[in-house]
């Protein structure tokens, strides 16, 4: 029982940050219609510009302040932010040239880039993992006899407050309309007179950027080193499959349950099999559901 | 027009003279090459590139010292020693990467010995090339024990195999009583070798053990620690190597496993200098294991090393530096002995002699019968931090029982 | 989306297939690869062992145009149904104690069946679903391989018999470029057949070809397979011809290597994976140089080139062709 | 007729999707203010590549796409879109899991810093469509064809557009439906909208027009009044079947 509430309690704190990992994945799928096979790389600079920020550049600056990892997360966020809108403008917008696969040529670039990403960080960082100091204490719950680790349930409460941003972003504003637009219908986006150039490169900035703070917060979790990115493109592309493409609720109702069911397969059967149960969670998606949790079948335009 | 065209020619013949010139000296100074010593170790993914650049660390200084302290190597004419020089190879952790980088090691560099094999999979790939080149392969960290139950003529196994560390590991947890035994081990050829056979082990001396093998792409490991958990261990075996090592530590805390239970971390990584600012006070009473502790004795070479690398990279050395400077300094001194840089000759001595390394066990490679085939046994400890932030030097040694420091803290 | 003139051109040329089965592009590639045929007799072991690692890669490059480049079913399972190749013919060889050529057809089959099915149960998604489900097919097969070490050895590496009794890589050099030859000329044929013509039009546009009456669904299908199949032998003459198998084979990063090559050396063209392969390979060894930084120059080096040239080494080609052929007519006229 | 009185002036205009190969190869037009031009021709003669290259989502060989005044340079439909220029395509041109007032929002992208006149424009199309005001929270997918198509072109019209491009409004609806839809559009130019329509609805189509232009084979083969075509249509259409 108090194994089955444990588990439980991860795999709630686990759903918010794989919710967090799939959203940028997600997000630019539906505005791009490219798979981005830097996700993972981005989500390893957010986490080493965090680094950065929280061990050297704040003690250096001299800068003491009681959030200063919040702070810290949203800056890498941030600079990943504009990093993800020049590789956009510069590497991936021109491949849409007319006349090419757009969806084919920009998704081999992404899978350049990566190769770029992840071996540049390894020159530059050198063999070594990291780890930032504790977002906070760990936290007893004494009459359950559980122990929840302080920085996933910081890591796990910020993310779910970054979800909530975003979603207010996407449904309460009329940039958000634009981007719901846009994921929908192109064209339809494009004669209300939207700059489609403009919107492609803000959802891959956004899309980067979601990636990035989800690296930056998890960092004292899952530790800073150049392959940390592997399993965040993992989870992401098994959420966004289970949700549906371009659907945000089913990218966060997705990540819970493949954190449910990743926790409780391994927790309760084995649990060298972990990463297979997710997939075959995705498999009975792909082959009775193959839009998604709340997808809606693409229609041909 | 004209003026133009002997203009270009006369720069073509200037160029063309500076370049015999150039390639004149270049050969003049071929005929002093240095003995190239070829060092094939994973530099790029998916191999295990931090490890590749500690075994690149030891194997240069490696050929420091032999060009310091020896005064280089003997070549096969003997007239005088000359210096070798250390040529690097990616081998990417992939066997047909690792084939072509010890093709190219050899018909490019003309290498006289290789070493730093890190993969089991890259060495087993190459064992049969070395055999065809007779060339000497220094198996420097790759842990299968095929390699040396091939019983291949020009294959030396210096690194620990499954059954060293077996044996130590569960000689230490019967002298200090531990009943059940949790053992996690990454999905790699090091975890998968040792795993199922240190559970065996456990499980045939009476004692209940069991086995986790868990991805080492995954970084969230808590469902497996659950599990753990549910299994009440009185001591948990660390197999994780680099991030998968620190994700134990850190989520066996959060599933309240650590502080009350005691962990061993397979190999040295506690010795790092981002240990402690990694784990904080999660690192103390960390049990590991070592082929080194600041406090042993030292040979001089390395004393030597452990100097240097300190200069060089502000930090102490780690084994698998140290067993890449070993490796080096052997396969000179089995030139020396055979005064030679062939390899028929080189591998011959290599079975002799008895060679100096980092540590006062020395190196043989006796031809014995199994997986013992020419390979040099290293002695392996047991330490414990007492403290938090304890330097490496002051931990203790658990075992072996001769070199006992003090006493277990749980 | 292509003019609808051209589409009517490829099904009406289902109906009247050219005279010839012998394609044009076959005659230039068999020319090549006698040309190339001498090669040993300047290479030394190092650089056949390079060239011969780049005919395998040219291989599954093949294969992986011929799926994504002409059957437009973007697939990342290629390089897995290479490594399932090899693992399969490993199992016919070690435990049916069969021969090791019997193997290599073995490993080809399982792999053409496991396509077959593959194919089956995603070819009716769309694109991005098609995409991820695919390489999620060869996640599960890299893991499966890893997680079961008690039969495959997992990550320590299974080895495998050689195919020749000699190491000498010349040996392999020609085994590779006659595989080579095969793959580029089965191609090249089938993409003058029924199938093939049909294949490019439901790339094109699938309803349309549906319309048409092609049965999309079959021809998706049979391709599919048949390039699982190709890179199933591919991988299991790599398997006997390293002498190791490992799940590393079945690593994204592979995969990543079969796209790039195809796609730098011209996607959706017969002679670009070729090309594409070659040169990656070479540039990757001439990289040897920088070791650590290998891999982010050559990454950095084939950002520019697709940023410059998206239409790969054949790409540039033509535009080459193109102005020579302009600056001809100029000349022809101002004469 | 003045070019003054012209609000689109297309002039010589070539354009294609394939190299070498030309939809459009000379193609001049007018679009005069407070007017209804037709555009009509048979399948495959490139009136909606005509429309998409007007709107700046093709980019044209040849020619010139002259609105308002000034010629229009760059090919970002944004830019037109700014200028007052909106666009209907034919299929699709709007988002079927918005509502529809999210759809009539989009449209209205234009004025999202000017809420006031955002709500204005909107009240101002609830009362003209009261079909739609109606379904506002309702999501597209549920229209049935000939509210969607009302909804793609209240879409546009929200932002008040001195010309409106119209791809075939008409298609796949119940001659009741088309009726209506037809209703509508006769209605803009007494709004002060110039209407550039394409449209194999002939017959609708021409009776509402001011100027018709039959295009086929990449150019104008016949312009004039609607009226003309209207009493002309049989031979015309007598014509194009002989010439084909």
């Amino acid at each position: 029982m108090q194994l089955l509430l444990q588990s439980l309690t991860l795999a709630l704190l686990n759903g918010a940050i794989y919710a967090l990992m799939a959203m940028g994945i997600t997000f630019i799928a539906s505005i791009m219609r490219i798979i981005n096979w830097s996700t993972g790389e981005f989500y390893m600079v957010g986490s080493f510009a965090h680094l950065a920020l929280l061990t050297v550049i704040f003690p250096a600056l001299g800068l003491t302040l009681p959030m200063a990892w919040l702070l810290s997360a949203l800056l890498a966020m941030g600079l990943v932010f504009v990093l993800g809108m020049v590789v956009q403008r510069t590497l991936i917008a021109p491949m849409h040239r007319p006349g090419t696969q757009a969806f084919e040529y920009a998704t081999i670039m992404t899978v350049a880039l990566s190769v770029l990403l992840q071996n540049g960080a390894i020159m530059i960082a050198g063999p070594n993992q990291y780890s930032v100091p504790d977002y906070m204490r760990p936290i007893l719950l004494e009459d359950l006899e559980i122990v929840l680790n302080g920085s996933r349930v910081a890591s796990g409460l910020a993310a779910l407050a970054i979800i909530l941003l975003f979603y207010v972003l996407l449904y309460r504003t009329s940039l958000g309309l634009a981007f719901r637009g846009i994921a929908q219908n192109r064209l339809a986006a494009e004669t209300a007179g939207l700059n489609l150039k403009t919107m492609d490169m803000l959802a891959f900035g956004i899309g980067t950027g979601l990636c990035a703070v989800a690296g930056a917060l998890l960092a004292p979790v899952f530790l800073v080193h150049p392959l940390n990115g592997a399993a965040a493109t993992m989870k992401g592309f098994e959420i966004i499959v289970i949700g549906g493409i371009g659907s945000l609720g089913g990218a966060v109702v997705a990540a819970f349950g493949l954190a449910l069911v990743e926790g409780l397969g391994a927790t309760f059967y084995r649990a060298e099999l972990q990463q297979l149960y997710g997939f075959v969670f995705l498999i009975g998606f792909l082959v009775f559901r193959p839009q998604g949790l709340f997808g809606h079948r693409e229609r041909r335009v | 027009m004209d003026f133009e065209l002997s203009g270009k020619l006369a720069i073509a013949a200037a160029a063309a003279a500076f370049l015999t010139a150039t390639a004149t000296s270049a050969m003049a100074q071929a005929n002093a090459t240095p003995v190239n010593i070829g060092v094939l170790t994973p530099l790029s993914p998916p191999g295990d590139s931090a490890a590749g650049q500690l075994i690149v660390r030891g194997a240069e200084l490696g050929a420091k010292y032999v060009n310091q302290r020896l005064g280089g190597v003997w070549n096969s004419t003997c007239p005088a020693p000359g210096p070798v020089n250390i040529v690097k190879g990616d081998d990417s952790g992939l066997a047909e990467k690792g084939m072509a980088a010890l093709r190219s090691l050899v018909t490019n560099d003309k290498i006289a010995g290789v070493l730093g094999t890190y993969d089991s999979t890259v060495a087993l790939a190459v064992q049969p090339l070395a055999e065809q080149y007779k060339l000497p392969l220094l198996v420097t960290q790759a842990s299968d024990d095929k390699i040396s139950g091939n019983h291949t003529k020009f294959t030396f196994m210096t690194h620990t195999i499954a059954r060293d560390r077996s044996d130590v590991v569960e000689a230490f947890i019967k002298s200090y009583g531990f009943k059940r035994v949790a053992i996690l081990a990454e999905n790699t050829d090091y975890g998968t070798s040792s795993g199922p056979d240190m559970q065996k082990r456990f499980v045939d001396g009476g004692m209940s053990s069991q086995l986790w093998i868990f991805d080492k792409t995954n970084p969230d490991l808590l469902p497996t620690l659950l599990q753990v958990k549910k299994f009440a261990p009185d001591v948990i075996y660390n197999m994780g190597v680099g991030a998968p090592a620190y994700l134990i530590v850190k989520q066996s805390a959060d599933v309240g496993l650590l502080p009350k239970t005691p962990m061993i971390i397979s190999y040295d990584l506690p010795i790092r200098p981002e240990f402690w600012r990694n784990l904080g006070e999660l690192g103390k009473n960390m049990i590991f294991l070592s082929y080194y502790q600041p406090k042993q004795v030292l040979t001089d070479a390395g004393k030597w090393l452990q100097e240097e690398y300190r200069k060089s990279y502000n930090e102490p050395a780690l084994y698998s530096s140290l067993a890449a400077f070993g490796n080096t300094i052997v396969l000179a001194q089995a030139m020396n002995a055979a005064c030679s840089t062939e390899g028929e000759k080189v591998s011959g001595a290599l079975v002799k002699g008895g060679f100096t390394s980092w540590n006062q066990t020395g190196v043989a490679f006796k031809q014995s019968d199994g997986v013992d085939w020419q390979r040099s046994v290293q002695p392996i400890m047991v330490l414990q931090y007492t403290k938090a932030n304890q330097g490496f030097g002051d931990a203790t040694i658990l075992y072996p029982p001769n070199m006992k420091t003090g006493e277990l803290v749980r | 989306m292509m003019p609808q003139s051209s589409m009517i051109d490829l099904l009406s040329a289902t109906r009247k297939l050219p005279a010839s089965w012998w394609p044009n592009e076959l005659t230039p590639g068999v020319a090549a690869a006698l040309a190339t045929a001498f090669l040993p007799l300047m290479l030394n072991d190092y650089q056949l062992q390079v060239m011969w690692v780049a005919f395998y890669l040219a291989v599954l490059a093949i294969s992986w145009n011929l799926v994504a480049g002409y059957g437009g079913m973007f697939s990342l399972a290629q390089h897995a149904l290479a490594t399932i190749g090899g693992y399969s013919s490993a199992a016919a060889v070690l435990a049916l104690g069969l021969p090791v050529w019997w193997g290599v057809v073995c490993g080809g089959l399982a792999a053409a069946l496991l396509g077959y099915l593959l194919g089956h149960a995603t070819l009716h998604l769309r694109s991005l679903y098609f995409a991820i489900a695919t390489w999620v097919f060869a996640e599960v097969a890299r893991q499966l391989i890893t997680i079961n070490y008690e039969i495959t050895r997992g990550a320590m590496g299974l080895q495998v018999p050689y195919l020749f009794s000699t190491l000498d890589p010349i040996a392999y050099f020609y085994l590779f470029l006659g595989l080579l030859l095969v793959a580029f000329g089965a191609s090249a044929i089938l993409l003058r057949t029924k199938l093939g013509y049909r294949i490019q039009a439901v790339r094109d546009d699938e309803e349309l070809a549906i319309a048409n009456g092609v049965n999309a669904a079959r021809a998706k299908r049979t391709i599919f397979a048949m390039s699982a199949g190709m890179a199933g032998m591919a991988g299991a003459m790599y398997g006997h011809a390293v002498g190791l198998l490992a799940p590393s084979q079945a690593d994204f990063s592979q995969m990543s290597l079969i796209i790039i090559a195809a796609v730098l050396g011209g996607y959706r063209t017969l002679w670009g994976p070729i090309i594409g392969a070659i040169l990656i390979q070479a540039v990757a060894e001439m990289l040897r140089f920088s070791q650590e930084g290998r891999l982010v120059i050559f990454a950095a080096l084939l950002i520019v080139v697709f940023r410059l040239y998206p239409q790969g080494v054949m790409g540039a080609l033509k535009i080459l062709a193109t102005l020579l052929r302009r600056r001809r007519q100029a000349e022809g006229k101002t004469q | 007729m003045s070019t003054a009185d012209a609000l689109l002036n297309v002039a010589g205009l070539g354009v294609g999707y394939v190299p070498g190969i030309d939809i459009l190869r000379n193609i001049d037009l007018r679009a005069e203010r407070g007017k209804v031009t037709t555009i009509i021709g048979p399948n495959g003669a490139g009136k909606s590549t005509l429309l998409r290259c007007i709107f700046g989502l093709l980019p044209a060989r040849r020619g010139t796409v002259e609105f308002a005044g000034s010629i229009m340079e760059a090919t970002a439909p944004d830019r037109r879109k700014l200028d007052g220029m909106a666009y209907v395509p034919q299929h699709h041109s709007t988002c079927p899991q918005l509502t529809i007032e999210e759809n009539l929002r989009l449209g209205g992208w234009l004025l999202r810093r000017r809420k006031p006149e955002m709500q204005a424009r909107l009240d101002e199309i609830y009362e003209r469509f009261p079909v739609l005001a109606e379904r506002r929270r309702i999501k597209a997918t549920q229209l049935s064809g000939g509210q969607l198509r009302t909804l793609a072109v209240a879409k546009e019209l929200i932002v008040q557009p001195r010309l409106m491009l119209l791809d075939e409004p008409s298609v796949g609806m119940s001659p009741k439906v088309a009726q209506e839809v037809y209703a509508m559009l006769a209605a803009l130019p007494s709004q002060g909208v110039t209407v550039l329509l394409v449209d194999q609805n002939i017959t609708d189509a021409v009776a509402m027009s001011d100027s018709v232009y039959l295009i086929a084979e990449g150019g104008v083969q016949r312009h004039g009044t609607g009226r003309w075509f209207t009493e002309n249509i049989s031979d015309v259409i007598r014509e194009m079947l002989q010439g084909a």
